[in-house]
């Protein structure tokens, strides 16, 4: 799960890490206030939204006056902000972040995150702040240190000064750098974050190390142990889709073809959709239901799939282990009848009880159509998307 | 004789009372693994499907000297689960739970250091040495014995290949699912070296998916040490960038992550790569029957 | 550093265990008003004295009234506590405790200390609380459960399993245990101790678990990190030699016999007190200077051993490596002329700047015996002590 | 040979410029021990007796190739400096250092567990190869090169025992002080094994004292694997109980703590008791001319 910059943020404040004073607004006629009570001449107005690149974007605007915040506040609002990670329709603005202008000195990178590789948490500092780290690794990879992380230990003394040493710039005293450290190791570890980046983290003109911004994402798997960010789940901006497909713990993922998905398991899934690009069609989403989805999940997985207006044809690509092919046939039966399903339907299912199942299909009397393999049931698919008829 | 388990191993399944626990423990007796006693706290004394459940994997193998754990605990306790397995001195701990959060599983790979003890995934499918020994959830009638070793991140798709496979009339020495996570037990590098000592394998299937870099070290390690035809295949070509695909293991980050940085390396590796994941099957034909 | 019961619980009830309600008076006189305070039908009065084996010797005692509470209690201040830790001098009681008298319904064991021979944290429990682990130990060993612990981990859950599994007593729920043996590891560990131990812990008649006792020591090593326990030395009851020692960074153990002696290293020292027995002395101290005295510790040390009368004669014998041999020279020389020597003393020296040293002695013209080795030193300081010259 | 270190040990001073370190750097260098380099951070560039002096040990090691760490640098600090050693792939370290807490150097004994790094002490004299390599704080004059190992938890009183060896012309393979304090890097048992391996040592003096169980465990040892003679001396047979003696390991706790049973073990094993700590070094003398 991602956090917005204001929650990142309150995060870091809570562990007693230095962030610019403000606060989050929904609607543009708080500006002014808000303007007023942080007290400072200048301040910058930030586009709340799940995705990098705002700044280029336009999505963080100075203001001098409690009128220009309204102003750019009102600007802001209900428009759609596009950076190079939103996609083209871009991500629509539904909160703005005040703060106060920092007076900056030095800009710095910093993040935590998880090295696959090394199987560890690895923490990732530059003296290049202020740029996205991809573009530190071509500019100057140099200049990006990485440390890993003993989770059990913590980070060692030595680290901390390997890393200072390393980064050579003079923040004095250097405890004041090392205990940061040491704190945002320690929000990494104990909310379950899979990422957290701070960038900038700028000296300010006073000699302060600031997150000047935060990202955090949380590990869904560990949320059952942080309620405390269920309250968070109301600022995220999924689709009406996405947002069903959570509540029923299916993964899904709207893309932007014609050819409805529904498969168990995430390599067989994108495989799945490997083969349809192969035989020359376009996957509309990519659903995995999972590893022992219930019967209620299939056919919310159906509902979540026909939600879509643009597809064409679905393609059911069951290998049943965990999962029992015969509760898959009792689904798709079962959402046949009570959702309608209004476009082909091509099956193909393997594994635990198929035999079961394919008795059930057959003997429901239903439209579907059986495919014998993987290759069979993409051309078949395929095809049906591209007959395009829609009986509705 | 394939790796890592053999017709003397004998399995504690812990969480045997639960659903999936014990759906699969009657499977797995099914098939003829030798499944000698379940563990679930407060149900020592009860049996399930003819199998002892014990309160502690300690008892569970002091009284029957099992050698191997299966684990099917919900996520939040499945990391106590596997160091409990662990301690226990279990030799190898397949663990099917799915869902535990990536610190424990960074926990537990720096507590497995210190101990002898194997660990297979988590969330993954398990291993199976077909005919003789089958610890996990893979349907069991889609193998055949023989001597194609397979190991793979993905669950469905490795029995997919497997089918290709047996459909064919190529049977397996061994099958292992590493488990899709960022943070698993044994890796690819770890099985493929198996798979090179092991006399019965001829030629080793490895299948693959975008996000980490398990298959870029996997190929380093092809390239130097491997002799054994490998056939490979990496799923999600058309997967959008940046989009995480189900398993949190599938992001791509950074060059490493790409399915073509995971192709050209493999390539490199003198690995044959398959394009269509329908052709796994024909393709370790085609090779096997060269070699 | 052992703590005395009352600062122990003060620890306990900071990380949220339960203990008896009480407070910790040093003048009888405030004896009825906290009783009144507590407020219970029923209280106990507890001496607060750094030895075990209290209640038999009439160090716990209940008292029904605030008249009693006062005339129980300026009894037992002023006078000595013999028991069987004390030695028969007993020790001087300072400060009472004064607590609800709790209702029990069980007393259990429990205790967190390092285990040598693993080199790990290791808990003790047993269903046999109220007894001293020692006789648990020979009345019922099968009854006593130890689980050693993960220090960098934590308690495992399956170990909390096993714990109250092999306790087999009906805490219900068992998360109150369980809970308990989590808050008392991070104790352990967080306040660096090295011994923790809760006896009895009760079950009380309704059912929550409450430490009736509480016995903690801190590693030493480790008070420069825990600043909040430099409070509790003032209530620390050392003798004046020991609290001198002590300020000087000198481990000095008063003992029963007439040989004073000074020797470098706790190895070296302890033979140092075999041979004087074997040559049919008794030492009348163990004082060990560590491993690199200055010349102002190596003057302390001279006055510790002279501030005991029964000294009748000294034996210095250091085998130099940090320490310096020249160095404990000049301290012998400085200390005979500022401190005044007055009885035998026998100085074998060796090791690091050994001829400097020889020389510095032999060109002070004090009255110094040197011996050339341990035999004879012991030798002739048994000897002297015996000879019994005291020339005040 | 000996054990442990030989003339190709480099050694880095952890701690040089520190006052026991920068004198013990001079001893160390007098004696011929290869010392290469020096840690202090902030210090890098600097030099203490001619040794040049890193911020770090791993710059040091990549400077110098040392192969060895001998630490002084304070309690507080000492944790760390060992663990830093260990990272930076030294083999073998020596922490000198007296007074660190317990906890930290349980942590540490966690830690080095996953390594190939041997750690000696803390709070102990060192280990010397009398003529060829001295890594610690012991004097290097009283040792003679020769073929008795000595082994011992205690500083001062190893020397003394050294010392009445060498005043009867009885020379030392190795000498090692694993420290008094209650967690230890390498114990009797590691080092009792390794004299058992050396063909240069002949004779084993091991020299305990009150409070743990490590002499008992030793004796365990002794019966089974090792059958080259071993002189023994207990310190502390005279202390009364439960009074602490200097070091913290010096607790009698239960019957395993107490002189008589460590004498009574190590007598079991066929240990030559000495009770007179005088007499060390006539009864080696006494035992190996007779072997």
């Amino acid at each position: 799960m991602k956090l917005y910059e204001f929650q990142a943020k309150n995060i870091l404040k809570n562990y007693g890490i230095l962030v610019p004073q403000g606060k989050v607004i929904s609607s543009s006629d708080d500006a002014p206030e808000v303007f007023r009570e942080i007290g400072c001449a200048s301040c910058v107005i930030k586009a709340q939204i799940l995705a990098g690149g705002r700044g280029k974007g336009g999505g963080i605007q100075f203001v001098n006056t409690p009128s220009e915040a309204q102003t750019i506040a009102s600007r802001m609002f209900g428009s759609s902000l596009v950076t190079h990670q939103t996609g083209l329709k871009g991500a629509e603005i539904k909160y703005l972040l005040i703060e106060e202008a920092v007076s900056i000195k030095k800009e710095l990178y910093l993040a935590i995150t998880i090295d696959r590789s090394l199987q560890m948490p690895v923490l990732i500092t530059s003296t290049e702040g202020g740029m996205e780290i991809e573009e530190i690794a071509l500019r100057a990879p140099e200049n990006i240190i990485r440390e890993p992380l003993d989770i059990l230990f913590g980070i060692h003394p030595f680290q901390l000064r390997r890393i200072t040493s390393k980064l050579g710039i003079p923040i004095t005293p250097s405890s004041k750098f090392t205990n940061l450290l040491i704190k945002l190791f320690d929000v990494f570890v104990k909310n379950d974050c899979s990422l957290l980046e701070i960038n900038p983290l700028v000296i300010t003109s006073s000699g302060e190390l600031c997150a000047l911004d935060a990202k955090i994402e949380i590990d869904d798997n560990a949320l059952y142990r942080h309620p405390e960010f269920e309250q968070f789940t109301q600022y995220q901006d999924f689709s009406q889709a996405e947002v069903l497909a959570r509540r029923y713990r299916l993964s899904y993922i709207s893309l932007d073809g014609s050819i409805g998905c529904l498969v168990n398991g995430a390599g067989l899934a994108m495989a799945t959709m490997d083969m349809i690009k192969l035989h020359g069609g376009e996957p509309a989403n990519f659903l995995d239901v999972g590893g022992d989805a219930s019967l209620e999940q299939i056919i919310q997985a159906f509902e979540i799939i026909l939600s879509d207006y643009r597809v064409k044809a679905i393609l059911v690509n069951i290998f049943g282990g965990i999962m029992k092919c015969d509760v898959i046939a009792s689904g798709i039966i079962q959402a046949v009848k009570e959702v309608g399903i209004h476009v082909p339907l091509i099956v193909r299912l393997e594994g635990t009880n198929v035999n079961a199942a394919r008795k059930l299909l057959n003997e429901s009397g239903l439209n579907i159509i059986p495919a014998k393999d993987m290759k069979s049931a993409a051309d078949a698919v395929v095809k049906a998307s591209n007959n395009g008829y829609i009986d509705r | 004789m394939g790796i890592l388990i053999d017709s003397n191993t004998k399995v504690v399944c812990q969480g045997i009372t639960g659903n999936a626990g014990s759906f699969h423990t009657a499977q797995m007796l099914e098939y003829g693994t030798k499944l000698v006693a379940g563990v679930t706290p407060g149900k020592e004394g009860t049996t399930v499907h003819g199998v002892s459940v014990f309160d502690s994997v300690f008892e569970a193998v002091k009284s029957t000297q099992a050698n191997a754990s299966v684990i099917y605990v919900p996520a939040p306790f499945a990391a106590d689960a596997v160091l409990e397995a662990i301690e226990a001195g279990v030799g190898l701990v397949v663990c099917i739970t799915e869902g535990i959060p990536t610190l424990d599983m960074i926990r537990v790979k720096k507590y497995i250091l210190n101990t002898k003890t194997r660990l297979i995934g988590p969330n993954c499918p398990g291993i199976i040495a077909p005919g003789i020994c089958k610890i996990g959830i893979m349907p069991g009638y889609i193998h055949k014995s023989g001597s194609v070793g397979v190991v793979s991140r993905s669950g469905t798709l490795t029995y997919e290949a497997v089918w290709q496979l047996t459909q064919r009339g190529i049977g397996q020495s061994t099958c292992i699912g590493i488990g899709g996570d960022p943070i698993v037990g044994i890796n690819f590098v770890d099985v493929l070296r198996l798979f090179q000592e092991d006399k019965e394998t001829r030629a080793i299937v490895l299948i693959g998916e975008i996000g980490g870099s398990a298959e870029e070290e996997a190929a380093e390690v092809i390239k130097r040490e491997i002799n054994k035809p490998v056939i490979g295949f990496i799923a999600g070509r058309t997967a959008p960038q940046g989009r995480r695909m189900g398993h949190a293991g599938a992001i791509i980050s950074g060059n490493k992550g790409t399915a073509n940085s995971k192709i050209t390396a493999l390539k490199n590796a003198g690995v044959n790569i398959v394009d269509n994941p329908a052709d796994i099957g024909e393709v370790v034909a085609k090779i096997i029957s060269h070699s």
